[in-house]
């Protein structure tokens, strides 16, 4: 067929490709950021006593969830717009990201805070505390402890999923791919070591959940 | 000290406590058995207001427990409580287990929470663990802490839901130890348990309950030489049987 | 020469929808038989069997999708294996479920006690029955939610097909909107497509969720 | 394959865009319409066989010709300098002219003015390539994954311009008439070739003398009546680092 | 019947069995107690081969156990097990809990299966609840179901883990109704409990371990009264005292 492969392009391309890693790492751990808050904050509004309240937080589950991110990034950038706000590529990057990924940890934070034994709370309040009180010191960090494996995969998720944000020009590693494809033609060697690049980016992240898990989490259990 | 009047208790549409009344002075040692599902841990439940009545009132220590904040408030501070399952809490130390309520609901300094988590701990003498994670103890270790962590509180009732029935057979000795301790000292408590011999040892009243009633009760000697009822007498009989 | 979007191009978003459902059929069908043989040999307590499907979990999970599947394409091509893009696809989509399904039903797997394992050990029974009729079955309930959640996803994620040359879809989507510009209305029909595709699954799936979080609270 | 298995087959294999009106796109009907698949279909006609169209994003299009997943590609290609590296481009057959495309109220009137503004681009196009070399440097350039979304972020003011092909005041004028948009400055023509693999000469003299009989009978004329609503323009004879036939 | 010689078993690092000898006689009826953590569990568990030794012999019913499927398959199959946890399959009902292991490892046929099962469901009196399925079940019954399936495999030796620890009081006495007639009618057992009760009526050794050894053994009468060693007083003071 006549082609040979050459991985040359992709030594001098790299100062590109490690900048294009900086730019998804940034905005992965931007947007898992968000998405901690919006999980955190959507979990208590999902208990909380307002119907409307509630209803807001399970419809906005329901609809992240259940479209795909390009279609939830394109509304955020051209039709936010409209109703005149505008985000610059980085920003809706990040908060279609948050967004997307704050859905999710919704719904894992609280299936964590379900699986603490009712004991737990009842010892809590038994002993007099209150109900913010049970949640913050009883309920919250053996959730957290729980559920940590499917909230960090969601957050490796997320990040794999910020390459879709060149779609809407944001900086980070498959946008630079694509450029230094077109510049190159060396669609497959690109293509190859960019993946190699991602793989790890996510081990990299993965050991990083695994220290903070190592730090926060490692009280012993039976 | 406890006060109920006609309480009665529906979990949806299942009736869980008819009619109960029961008066408990202060220093009272009560031990409440009967067959599972009889309303046992319901009925102690409902004295610090884990659970909702639907009629009936509950006096405790002079206040009456309405769906008020405030008033849920002082009981439960004024009642403590240990669970058949410790319940205690896995991402804290022993210590901390104890600390945590009187620096948050009694708003009391750190190192006066500490002083007397050490005391009550020494008291049911597991001081040297403070610094372990429940996971790290026994069974028995860990009620004990159970009941260490209630007492911090300074409560004026102790409640029991089967303290030891969750135990191997050589703890269940330490905790009943700790609790004839506690009873010796004068606190009011009760105890759901079926520990026959404790409730000889310290009970002032042996109450049996079935389908959520008080049928019989009575102090421990009359009670389990000559029980009134049939249903008593058959449920005395089972649970004496293989011992 | 701007068409408004009507009825025609509904159709076509239609026919995009066609192939999305293909698509995930096979990913799926393709996906559970590769993810079970995955989940067998996760847990078959060989260490370095166990290994390697591990680092093959980890890599398949670690990259981006459209990644794989222009590898699979264009990259399997480049070594003389040319695959037509359904094939090719086919084979991206099974991969990369299988590394996801694989490793939710080992967890499926090693959430049923362990007193089962035993005791059916300890009343004779073989490997092969032993997973056939007490482990499995227990683990297919245990691991339903996830396993809908996932099916969800790839719904959403054949939309990557695209990069092979397939009209699915989103891709669909792109094209009106392409001849019509009036992206916001076909994104919003094509979100609302995606939606009316996904949100039953999910919605059995939380149903599911909640009836075995009812069981195990027996 | 070769020339003589897509004949022997019966099929050629042509790799075109998918949503590039009136370039290459897939009409609402599913059929592959626009100038680059009538080219197509005349050339399978010019063959004896028939056409099997395989729709291309932009970012695929030369992989999927070097890896031989298409036997040549009728596909908006524009004839660079770089790109005739890495395929075989034939003679030209269509010609374009990129610019910088603004609303009517925007003032930029020489390159450096295009600093003040930002851009937007479809990414690895041949406007990418223009506005990048001409906007002075700093300029904020926005590259998006195609045509569709480049036009929708100048329609919706996330760029304030865009590198701009023949079609785009067009389509941006039948969008927001109001804005008046047009072309604030001309970088330059380019011309479309078909490609094919390099090296591979039977296929490149195919296509060139399938070009020629075109210009000559008066079908390409047809064509560029039918989509581009102009005459045809003369084609360079040459253009530097860009060969038509296989060296 | 069981012969036990020199056996040594480590988890990691850990002892758990040293140097353990026992000869149990066909129709013997064995009682093993001691000290959470002595290593009772892990003995039984290693004569049907749910653990692997490191040292030493085992021989059940003629069979050696080495790593071979063989021989592995056979002793299974002549050994029956109860679990503290039942450890009865959810997802089938009480019959299909009995007739697979039949079906499966003996390949016997269905409806042959079906009879046994019957046959055992009732020998433990539970035979009208063959169509419910476990969680239906009280914990009591639950455990009759889990010696009814071991029994249909018809197996030589029956083992029991602590058969009655994880039940309700009451129900503690019908499920020692049961093992008591499988006693008597000459099955050989092997039981980890610790209901004294039990032991002295149909024991014919009790068998006290400590750390990993057998420390003491000795008909019950003698064992109970008479205990020669300090930590087996220890032990039994300490179990005996609160009943
Ligand atoms: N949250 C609940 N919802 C519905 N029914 C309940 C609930 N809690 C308890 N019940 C029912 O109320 C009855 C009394 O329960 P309770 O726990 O008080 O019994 P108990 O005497 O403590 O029994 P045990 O000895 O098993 O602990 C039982 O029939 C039980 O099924
Ligand atoms: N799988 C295992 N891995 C490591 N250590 C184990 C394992 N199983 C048991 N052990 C250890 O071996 C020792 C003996 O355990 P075993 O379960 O046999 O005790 P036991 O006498 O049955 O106690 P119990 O009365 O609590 O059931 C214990 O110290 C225990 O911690
Ligand atoms: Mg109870
Ligand atoms: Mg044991």
């Amino acid at each position: 067929m006549g082609y040979t492969l050459d991985f040359s392009v992709v030594w001098y391309a790299m100062p590109a490709l490690l900048w294009g890693c900086v730019g998804t790492l940034g905005l992965a751990l931007a947007g898992m950021t968000l998405a901690m808050m919006i999980g955190v904050a959507g979990v208590a509004a999902r208990d909380a006593k307002s119907a409307w309240l509630r209803a807001i937080v399970i419809g906005f589950v329901e609809i992240v969830r259940n479209t795909p991110f390009l279609v939830q990034i394109f509304f955020l950038f051209f039709a936010l717009p409209l109703v005149g706000l505008k985000l610059n590529p980085t920003a809706t990057a990040i908060i279609a990201l948050g967004v997307n990924g704050g859905a999710y940890a919704i719904e894992i934070i609280r299936g964590g805070v379900q699986s603490i034994h009712k004991g737990q709370i009842e010892a809590g309040y038994a002993l007099g505390l209150h109900k913010g009180q049970v949640f913050r010191s009883i309920v919250l960090k053996p959730a957290l402890r729980a559920i940590y494996p499917s909230l960090t995969g969601q957050f490796i998720m997320l990040t794999l999923t910020s390459s879709i944000c060149s779609a809407v020009s944001a900086y980070e590693l498959t946008s630079v791919a694509q450029r230094i494809e077109s510049d190159t033609f060396r669609s497959f060697e690109v293509y190859f070591f960019v993946t190699f690049l991602y793989l790890a980016i996510s081990w990299l992240l993965m050991s990083g959940f695994a220290i903070i898990s190592h730090r926060f989490f490692s009280y012993p259990t039976r | 000290m406890i006060e109920m009047k006609g309480v009665q208790k529906w979990y949806g549409g299942y009736q869980a406590l008819r009619n109960v009344d029961l008066t408990v002075r202060r220093g009272e040692k009560i031990v409440l058995c009967g067959p599972s599902g009889s309303g046992k841990s319901t009925l102690i439940r409902c004295i610090n207001r884990l659970e909702a009545i639907q009629q009936g009132g509950i006096v405790v220590n002079g206040h009456r427990l309405d769906d008020s904040i405030k008033a849920i408030d002082v009981v439960r501070q004024d009642v403590g409580m240990v669970f058949q399952s410790f319940n205690l809490f896995p991402h804290m130390t022993v210590l901390q287990n104890c600390m945590l309520a009187p620096i948050r609901a009694r708003r009391i300094s750190k190192t006066e929470a500490k002083a007397t988590a050490q005391k009550y701990l020494e008291r049911v003498r597991i001081g040297d663990q403070a610094e372990k994670y429940p996971a790290q103890l026994s069974g028995g270790q860990q009620q004990r802490v159970a009941i260490a962590r209630a007492l911090c509180m300074q409560p004026k009732v102790m409640l029991f839901d089967e303290p030891t029935s969750a135990l191997d057979p050589e703890m269940v000795k330490e905790v009943l130890d700790t609790m004839i301790g506690l009873a010796n000292d004068g606190m009011t408590m009760i105890c759901v348990t079926h520990e026959m011999g404790f409730a000889r040892q310290v009970a002032d009243r042996v109450i049996f309950m079935a389908g959520g009633q008080i049928i019989e009760e009575g102090a421990p000697n009359a009670f389990f030489r000559n029980p009134q009822h049939a249903r008593t007498r058959q449920f005395l009989g089972e649970i004496l049987a293989h011992h | 020469m701007t068409p408004q979007f009507g009825l025609p191009e509904f159709g076509f978003l239609l026919r995009g929808l066609q192939w999305t459902v293909l698509l995930t059929l096979v990913a799926f069908v393709g996906g559970c038989t590769a993810g079970l043989i995955v989940a067998l040999l996760r847990t078959c307590g060989r260490t370095t069997v166990e290994w390697m499907v591990r680092i093959y979990i980890g890599i398949f999970q670690g990259t981006p999708l459209l990644l794989q599947l222009f590898v699979v394409y264009y990259g399997l091509a480049l070594l003389g294996l040319k695959l037509s893009a359904f094939v090719a696809v086919a084979i991206g989509f099974t991969v990369n479920a299988s590394a996801f399904l694989g490793e939710i039903w080992r967890g499926a797997i090693q959430a049923v006690p362990r007193g089962q394992t035993e005791a059916a050990m300890a009343l004779g029974l073989h490997y092969s029955s032993r997973m056939r009729d007490i482990v499995l079955p227990q683990a297919i309930r245990i691991a339903l939610p996830a396993t809908i959640g996932y099916l969800v996803q790839l719904i959403k994620g054949t939309s990557l097909a695209a990069i092979v040359g397939f009209i699915e879809l989103a891709r669909a989507g792109q094209i009106i909107s392409n001849q019509t510009y009036q992206p916001l209305l076909v994104f919003g029909v094509v979100g609302a497509m995606y939606f009316i595709l996904c949100w039953p699954l999910s919605w059995w799936g939380s149903r599911v969720e909640a009836r075995l979080a009812l069981a195990g609270q027996r | 394959g070769t020339l003589e298995d897509v004949k022997k087959k019966g099929v050629v294999v042509i790799g075109i865009q998918g949503d590039n009106p009136p370039w290459g796109y897939v009409d609402s009907s599913g059929k592959q319409d626009g100038i680059d698949a009538d080219m197509g279909r005349a050339f399978a006609e010019y063959l004896g066989v028939k056409a099997e169209f395989v729709p291309l994003a932009v970012a695929n299009r030369i992989p999927a010709l070097t890896t031989g997943r298409v036997d040549i590609l009728f596909a908006t290609m524009a004839m660079l300098p770089e790109r005739a590296k890495a395929v075989q481009y034939s003679k030209p057959y269509v010609a374009n002219e990129i610019t910088l495309v603004a609303a009517q109220a925007t003032p930029i009137n020489s390159n450096a003015d295009m600093g003040k503004y930002v851009i937007g681009v479809p990414r690895s196009s041949t406007q990418d390539t223009q506005v990048t070399n001409n906007a002075p440097s700093g300029t904020e350039i926005r590259r998006f994954d195609d045509d569709a979304a480049t036009i929708q972020a100048l329609l919706s003011g996330q760029v304030q311009a865009v590198g701009a092909n023949l079609f785009y005041p067009q389509r941006l004028n039948a969008a927001k008439p109001e804005l008046g948009f047009e072309p604030k400055l001309h970088f330059t023509a380019l011309y479309n070739g078909a490609c094919t693999r390099l090296g591979e000469k039977e296929w490149n003299e195919t296509a060139n003398k399938f070009i020629d009989q075109i210009k000559s009978n008066g079908k390409l004329a047809g064509f560029y009546a039918k989509w581009m609503k102009v005459a045809v323009p003369t084609f360079p004879d040459s253009i530097p680092g860009v060969p038509f036939t296989v060296q």
